[in-house]
């Protein structure tokens, strides 16, 4: 396969290690959000992507729009609460943009990162700093909107990692303004997103794929 | 982690079926979907759904029946179900005279109920929804999450929905009831996740925890451990200001347990709750104590107060039939 | 230590007053006794009191009013009231058509109690006794233990005495209530006492206790935790043993919460009881789960089992008005 | 006041001594009880022996009797439980046996010693090895009985003291067949009895009023 082109088994296999990372990481999820939510975050996704994992053999003959719709409806069925509507609708807009495609190019994933931070911002109301995964994906949507062909390249993939990471640690000295920390107001900082780091280490499994 | 279960996995759906067991006369498991619905559903009438996480037995299956609600939807411990569930409870229970939906004012819970609205009016259901926001621990108040008043909203507008009103009717009268209700609660330890076994917040033992939510989640702020007495002025302070009560009004009070609080407690602290309110001039027309709306197993209590006029005292004292709420 | 309370001293005192408050209705505490009392009264007929030591709430103060029974006697927690509590329960309920009181067994109740009834004969007070033991996790019956099972008895008795029978004839229904009742408890963890902060008895993480009693006290052995579906199996074998319940044979459940186990897990359990039930052919006409004889804060849960004739399972139906049985 | 004579006001002092040793004991029959019962007996003991001292001034112009006989319904009202109508019952029979007296010689002690007694077992039904609080009266009864004049002097007191503290040990090997204890069958066994225990310090608390 050419360098530039993102065929549909590289997609599966994309999703395949989203679980497989979240799966590593439920454990550490549930701590950070002991400190300032309600402790379900690792468990839920976990229960999501595990079912994700099990339906994609059923998957593999759609079309990539197809497949992350319908990965889209697992997670919003199966995750729940705050994350499964959000990661929900995130892949369902990203599934939206991308119906038909066997293969994808860079701009495609472009425009699917687009579409997964506009679903997330429309379904939560929440803006960039409210203490959520948005902190961690905008800066990584902005980033791209600048430098899409970082998805080509491994190298590329740790830049775009990068500033996940980045985006993932700025939540620390936040003020939570939405979703379960905000109950705690001022208490909530110092502490990481529990929705921010799922979602930097999602942008890193999608990375790792990268050879 | 010590909890009488199975695989943690199925915690939720071996509850349900040991719920529509426990009441084969009037409760229905739908089957594959984690929705217990009132079965003897005659009347074409508005019809009530609510739900949320589960953990926060007898909430919100112990409200389904005659008089209170006519579904409720449950999701994974403390996780709002996704929306295909509630979707499936909606189409359950509708007559086609619409239903309206009680979402308490979590994120999770209001994205994913919304969703459901959404699909049920694409699927041609007329629905409509409150959101009950009665935890005024939180400062903001299109902020402040809905906890153990939701209880009452529940039985309203269940009253409300029987006598054949309209959607639009019954809605009113939910949103009555949640105007006219606030709570806030105390901790003195975390409840235990099945999932994992741990607790869901540190707390050293000479402490507790002022406006806490129904999630094991910590907080507003750490004290130390206060008596009963001083709890209660805590608590009632905060609720009379924010209602706005004054001397001569009428109220119901609620004191919930979180889950592990022994009754005794919870009488202990009403008395203390009593007393102020007869030192103020409030008049309480009905009292609940017990396990309301819960954290699993976390010690605590928070306390609800609904300021009520003879139309809301009326609909509160209607005949009801669930397994939990009279 | 953490309890929701004022003065440990007190607590007991607060706790009624805050029930004779919570239900000014129907419900009274006797002025500088322990001692709560179906307030209104009226009909000359054959009463009824039972008590015990406190921590058991709802028992047995939420077991007065209409139906049920009469007056409630409060000891400290897990402490027999002395005689002249109990005396001064029965005089405040005599109707001079003789008084019967239902104690359960306990070394310190059967004594204290005992002594009550010989004071209450010296001042010319019929009265007549039984005795609970349905705890089969303690091998002699003449030593078991009452449980939850005494809730049953109160429910049956006070069924039978509002219908006017003499004081013989309640009695004996008592007697058959106690004659077809078994329960069988476990444990995850003690209880928290309030005079002193400590755990009732030690245990590991890893390990339950079976076959406990309702004082926080350890029970009759030490396990491996054990899921629902075994402990179901456990207590469910015993019990259908001891009972001698055959295929065809009709029994009323109750799932009793010892205070801190989420309502999740009895309804849990009860979903596990419910199918062992059904593949051996008994027939559960009815069914109650909850927190109805608990051991203040302890985690754990009881089975009870009654088997019911036609004239029990109408008792066990009538109406009856209380704060926590229906 | 003569060696063998005991007036009143020693009775009365023996009774506060009572109440001190009891509240200095309640946490260790806490512990005691924790192992084998329901952890209340210290507490319950000092609740009612607090009752008693604080009752003692009203009861000074009353005979031996009648104060005996007070203390014993004041037990058994405030200590509640097994111990308090076991206890209660001891005072009020010893009391009923010194009706009138304003002051003991050995034989009304003897005499009050085997009504105490004679009134645990009725009230109660248990037997010696049963592991109650008989297994350390029992012995200092029939100890009594044959050297009744050991009451009269220190070291007297000192042998009758050690008589009961066998008694209170016995029970540590004995499975309990009477009240709480007796639950748990085998498991019952290795530890002491807290009512056994209590009657050792009541007794001790006698013998210490003895110059
Ligand atoms: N309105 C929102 N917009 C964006 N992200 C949100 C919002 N509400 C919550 N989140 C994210 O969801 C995460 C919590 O997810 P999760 O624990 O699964 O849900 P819940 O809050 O229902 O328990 C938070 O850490 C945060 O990143
Ligand atoms: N039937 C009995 N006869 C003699 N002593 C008894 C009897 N039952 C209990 N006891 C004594 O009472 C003690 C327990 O007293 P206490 O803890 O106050 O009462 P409870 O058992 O009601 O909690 C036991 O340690 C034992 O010595
Ligand atoms: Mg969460
Ligand atoms: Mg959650
Ligand atoms: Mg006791
Ligand atoms: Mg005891």
């Amino acid at each position: 396969m050419e360098n530039n082109v993102f065929p549909k088994k590289l997609i599966i296999e994309t999703l395949r290690r989203m679980k497989t990372e979240i799966s590593k990481q439920k454990g550490y999820l549930t701590e950070l959000e002991a400190k300032i939510g309600d402790s379900d975050h690792g468990i839920n996704l976990d229960r999501g992507f595990s079912e994700v994992e099990s339906e994609l053999p059923s998957l593999e003959n759609k079309c990539i729009g197809e497949i992350l719709k319908k990965v889209g409806l697992i997670l919003m069925s199966k995750v729940g609460g705050a994350a499964g509507a959000l990661y929900g609708t995130a892949f369902l807009f990203a599934g939206k943009e991308l119906e038909g495609k066997e293969s994808l190019n860079k701009d495609d994933i472009l425009q699917a990162f687009i579409k997964a931070l506009e679903g997330i911002k429309s379904r939560g109301g929440a803006v960039l700093g409210d203490k959520t995964m948005i902190d961690t994906l905008e800066p990584v949507v902005k980033y791209l909107e600048d430098n899409s062909g970082y998805v080509e390249t491994r190298e590329g993939w740790v830049r775009i990692t990068g500033v996940a990471w980045q985006g993932m640690e700025s939540t620390r000295d936040l003020v939570a303004k939405k979703g379960r920390a905000s109950y705690l107001g001022e208490r909530s900082r110092g502490h990481l997103d529990p929705g921010a780091v799922s979602c930097y280490f999602l942008i890193k499994a999608m990375g790792e794929g990268k050879d | 982690m010590k909890k009488v279960m199975n695989d943690p996995q199925n915690i939720v759906q071996e509850m349900l079926l040991g719920m529509e067991a426990s009441a084969p006369g009037f409760l229905k498991k739908l089957n594959g979907f984690d929705v217990i619905v009132n079965k003897d559903l005659k009347e074409e009438r508005v019809t009530l759904i609510s739900g949320g996480g589960s953990g926060h037995e007898p909430a919100h299956g112990g409200y389904v029946g005659k008089g209170m609600l006519d579904a409720a939807v449950a999701g994974p411990v403390f996780t709002s179900p996704g929306p295909d569930q509630i979707l499936e409870g909606i189409k359950a229970i509708d007559k086609s005279k619409g239903v309206l939906i009680i979402i308490k004012n979590y994120s999770g819970d209001v994205m994913n109920f919304q969703m459901a609205v959404e699909m049920a009016e694409m699927e041609g259901i007329n629905t409509d929804f409150v959101i009950v926001n009665d935890d005024v621990a939180v400062g903001e108040s299109s902020q402040r999450r809905g906890i153990a008043g939701t209880v009452f909203v529940h039985k309203i507008a269940g009253a409300r929905a029987i006598t054949g009103a309209s959607l639009k009717e019954v809605k009113e009268t939910a949103q009555k009831a949640i105007n006219n209700v606030r709570s806030k609660g105390i901790a003195l330890d975390p409840c235990i996740l099945p999932h994992n076994g741990q607790p869901s917040f540190q707390i050293s033992s000479d402490k507790m925890e002022i406006g806490l939510g129904i999630h094991g989640e910590p907080g507003i702020k750490q004290t130390e451990v206060l008596t009963a007495r001083e709890i209660a002025e805590d608590l009632v302070i905060s609720l009379k200001e924010d209602l706005g009560l004054e001397t001569g009004e009428k109220i119901a009070v609620m004191v919930n347990g979180l889950g592990a609080t022994p009754l005794m407690e919870l009488q202990v602290l009403f008395n203390e709750v009593a007393m102020l309110c007869q030192n103020s001039g409030i008049k309480i027309i009905k009292t609940y104590i017990g396990n309301y709306m819960t954290s699993l197993n976390m010690a605590g209590l928070s306390l609800t107060f609904l300021r009520t006029d003879q139309d809301l005292a009326d609909l509160l004292n209607a005949p009801v039939c669930t397994l939990s709420f009279r």
